[in-house]
């Protein structure tokens, strides 16, 4: 019971922090009918330096950090990635009438990473003073484009299964380019690189860090006024793919947290970066997916997964998730 | 003095993401230009584009606009990228007849 | 192969506030989709959007393309928004004759 | 003569302020043909964050306001917005060459609110120590939408008497509905619901105050470069609408001051609020009421009330009316 | 009432840089109105306007579409702006028929 | 030997500075194939924010500057503007295989000034503690006009000259007014006005300043795609661009220096004033240049003109002419 009580004293207080409120917000005012709006450039620019500060983070904590004790939360990060994609494609492709095109591109989705979602647990932590290693964000990659290459490479081999052969395969070098060029990989690596190899901390410090949290409460209002927009979509489509989206990031959420778990245990990964490890698994992607899946499977109906993930995943991820596992670290690491 | 001269002018709606790869079949089909504006649409496959911040902005919709003096480059390049994409992207391909300046433009 | 049919395009040159309600009648009267850009314009009522930051962003131009296999649609279309709207609000319509490849999409 | 003094003083030491330097520095650089422009996604992303602001403030401070104190400044907002309107049609109809739809539309914008002339007040009431409750900013929508509705509705009926009835009539509510679903008042009702309900005071502390007078002063510059690019507009209509729209910002604000000054001997409105009173009153729509009058009354001549309103509504409310109820706040209030 | 009314339609495209002063040739020589919208192309000149943020923001394209209701007036227009600034400034113009409503207006 | 290790010295340092790691990271992102992009809309944003900067800080010391002292770095200025553009032109035009045109708006460029540029020696001064005036980069348009203005005439007397006479001649008032408008000059011209009559010092300190590194390493970020995506340009025209844009940063600033050495001992110019005087000379211009070139010499290949300068000048003069410039300084004025 008492974890139950946990999350929802966690829960409610993170209603009450700006990055879940600003969420809702955006929702409500999407649902009311309100013109507001956030102009696409400005948007895009906050998506940007978002990621481009936590890659500058991450970077500068790497210059002097242990190589070895991130392996293993890397492999856990690529293993997730796959095996959500591989979990997706299986249970989508069991549920009758939904297209298989489509079941791939949404565990695919869904395997990817969202960066605004990963963005918010960040600052959930540093509220709540739970710490953790800088680079876990900066392992984003490692979950995204594995997945997203496992969902086209799928898709692919269906396809070609279905049509008896011969469709030609995936070009697993061109996909993997084409997500690490993606705008938001590009500036998670780039910023990474500049705070490896540079001394941008003055700069980080007087900047990029003093503007993340009310960057990140502008994005959250337009991820909200999108999920509300992208809920008449999705209801065109089939309701599995609803359901999906309640119950897969939750579940890929507390699978991780597991082996986060077992990495803390092994390896003395720290409670946060559990907490980030679970955030990202149980998150879709929003920004860097939708465009690379477009490509990948050009069959598939963008309502079915950016529906999916952006009306209903990313909501869950970001309001349940979130506060679950923050709520969970506290008591499973006694903070 | 009033030289002009008949061109076919072919029109391309794609989705953005598709626009390098239309234009490059444009440019290998002999079209000596093109003018590429944005926009949003609606069809078949929905609509493309909001004025909401685009959380996927690759999805809004490209009209390139291509003149060339012959018929025959024409048809070759509405026929070729209806071929290559048009069975699983979205997208339309029109032409009409124009009258043009300089014919040796185009 | 060379299956080119004849089409009727239908441009639609009104303000950005009225563009939802044109694309409704658009829609209601046959068309199966259009395509939507903005930009500025002059005319009758005057210049319409600016190079400045829109204090009235509404006042901008959209560009509508319709595409409709039969003139009969195309008219239905033309005369409606123009009734409805043309005698208060700024605003043209004209029409020309295009081939299209896939008849079936218009 | 004291008052003149005072106000002269007062004047003089506004042009030297931000605020009104940017303004003016905007029109300059307009008048002499400048290529200078800010990018209207940045405009329009400047505009929200000083109504998201606005709002944040007014609502943290509604959690604990006394809202029977709010009743009377509440009710004269309303008052305000249809005497204005009303006082505005009579005087404009009575003149020689003009167009009703022209009237009505001119005399809405002048009793609707200007966001940025209540923004600069707000910042010049900061410059000078003197206090206002932060939710008299929020009454804006209570003159605003009152205002434009009155216009549309009035010429609506005028419209139907010349044709001798029948033209339907105003859609009370959709106009109301339009009017908070635009942009501008969205924001700000944002910015308070989630000022009341939810903890911003972190990020409003540090990302949203910071960047409001620097915002404020961008917003100033394209203001003045509007104003005067809009002039040329003006003189091609009727010069009444130029005369009114020199007078009228005074008239409604000292007014509004007076009004303003029966709620401080009655309920203790403080002096800052009054000069709100007097600002919101004396200022003219410039975001968010041309594109509802657009639409509520499309036979009126865009450059009529838009041309009164930015090119010379805007500048004096600004330039003439902020330094004048200052002082005479300064005066009346002993401060 | 189906009053449609032949009118020809001229489209200039040139650099956004010479934008007002093709436009004041559109107006002198006649023309009642006119749309604009910007974007990208490509011709004998090399590429006009990309994705990245603009270095040189004026060597977008901009597309100018004007509608007159004589051929005549169509004619002086593309050819005053042909001669004027076709010989070292890039640009294209082409004209075709197009039907109107209302024709006053034109 | 010493100049050269003390160069080196400077030079590894600088790498690590953001301001050309953000140059380089930006190149190698464009270099990579990265989608991305800083929205256009920010981009000019961040141009204007700068040298409004730039101006009000500039404007704010001339308020109590000596004019006297100014007079001579001025005239260097003016003559560094005229004597960049002859020289160019005087080279180019022996070279074979160019044409006139795109000579003249070559060397033109090369004449101007890089407001980026600036701004970054502006920051690396800052960090270095090397003090100077603030009115120095103001100095910016003395330069800029000149050489865009010269190298106009230059070619259209050669025109002239080519075709018999007959083409009439440049309209000078004309090309600096439109050199006076456009939006570089106009916000750092704005800015200094206001700096000068108006207070703004609050407003600067709280806003306009704490932002200025950051944007520019955003800016510097731009640049370096920008340049990698020239280079191809620059690589279908003639190689003497190339080699001229990569030897020209270097002598002009070495030779501006000189200048500003002298001024130092005459008139007590400042040692970061030398530092940026150089820099300003050795700077291309790549924001205001190349419009105005295009409308005054419209049959210039600005595939040459502004491929030299991104793609090769600013990148010189940023990564060793700056470096260069302020090692020269330490040792030359012992700091
Ligand atoms: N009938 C039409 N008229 C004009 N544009 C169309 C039409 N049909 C489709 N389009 C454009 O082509 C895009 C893709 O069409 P579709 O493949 O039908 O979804 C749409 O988003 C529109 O921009
Ligand atoms: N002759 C024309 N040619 C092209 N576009 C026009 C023409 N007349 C009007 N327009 C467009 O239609 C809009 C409204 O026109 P009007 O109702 O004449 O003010 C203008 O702003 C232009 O964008
Ligand atoms: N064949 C063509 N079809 C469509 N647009 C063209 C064509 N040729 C040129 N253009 C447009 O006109 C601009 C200038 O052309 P040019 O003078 O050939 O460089 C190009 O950037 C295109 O936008
Ligand atoms: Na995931
Ligand atoms: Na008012
Ligand atoms: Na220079």
């Amino acid at each position: 019971m008492d974890i139950l009580l946990d999350f929802a004293a966690t829960f409610a207080a993170q209603l009450q922090k700006p990055t879940l409120a600003f969420l809702i917000g955006g929702m409500l005012i999407a649902a009311l009918g309100s013109q507001l709006t956030i102009p696409d450039p400005v948007y895009r620019f906050i998506v940007f330096m978002l990621l481009i500060t936590i890659g500058l983070r991450a970077g500068m904590e790497l210059r002097q950090a242990d190589l070895a004790s991130m392996l293993l939360p890397a492999l856990f990060t690529v293993a997730l990635g796959l095996a959500i994609v591989a979990a997706g494609a299986f249970a989508l492709n069991r549920l009758p009438g939904l297209k298989p095109d489509d079941n791939y591109a949404t565990a695919g989705l869904f395997g990817a990473v969202s960066a605004s979602t990963l963005a918010a647990a960040m600052v959930v932590l540093d509220e709540e003073g739970i710490p953790f290693e800088a680079w876990v964000p900066a392992l984003y990659p490692f979950m995204d484009i594995p997945a997203l290459l496992a969902a086209i490479i799928l898709a692919g081999m269906a396809r070609q299964k279905r049509a008896g052969g011969g469709a030609g395969k995936a070009d697993i070098k061109a996909i993997i380019l084409d997500s690490l060029r993606g705008s938001a990989i590009s500036a998670l690596l780039l910023g990474m690189l500049l705070g490896i190899i540079t001394r941008p901390d003055s700069v980080v410090e007087s900047f990029y860090d003093p503007l993340f949290r009310g960057l990140l409460s502008i994005l959250m209002l337009v991820l909200g006024m999108e999920a509300w927009s992208r809920m008449a979509e999705l209801a065109r489509v089939a309701h599995w793919y609803a359901t999906y989206a309640l119950i897969a990031p939750i579940v890929h959420g507390l699978a991780a947290f597991g082996l986060g778990y077992v990495a803390h245990m092994t390896t003395g990964f720290s409670p946060g970066g559990v907490v980030l490890l679970a955030v990202m698994a149980g998150s879709s992607s929003d920004i860097s997916g939708p465009p690379t899946l477009r490509a990948g499977i050009p069959g598939a109906n963008p309502s079915a997964y950016i529906g999916s993930s952006t009306a209903v995943g990313t909501p869950v991820a970001i309001a349940i998730g979130i506060p679950l596992y923050v709520a969970l670290a506290q008591l499973v690491f006694d903070l | 003095m009033t030289a002009f001269h008949k061109a076919t002018k072919i029109i391309l709606v794609v989705e953005r993401l598709l626009r390098d790869k239309v234009l490059a079949i444009v440019e290998t089909e002999g079209a000596k230009g093109y003018t590429v504006t944005e926009g949003i649409g609606k069809g078949e496959h929905g609509l493309h584009g909001t004025d909401r911040p685009g959380i996927a902005p690759g999805f809004t919709i490209v009209r390139i606009e291509v003149i060339v003096a012959g018929r025959a480059a024409a048809e070759r390049i509405a026929l070729t990228v209806s071929q290559r994409y048009f069975t699983d992207h979205p997208g339309i391909v029109y032409m009409s007849e124009v009258e043009v300046l300089r014919p040796e433009k185009f």
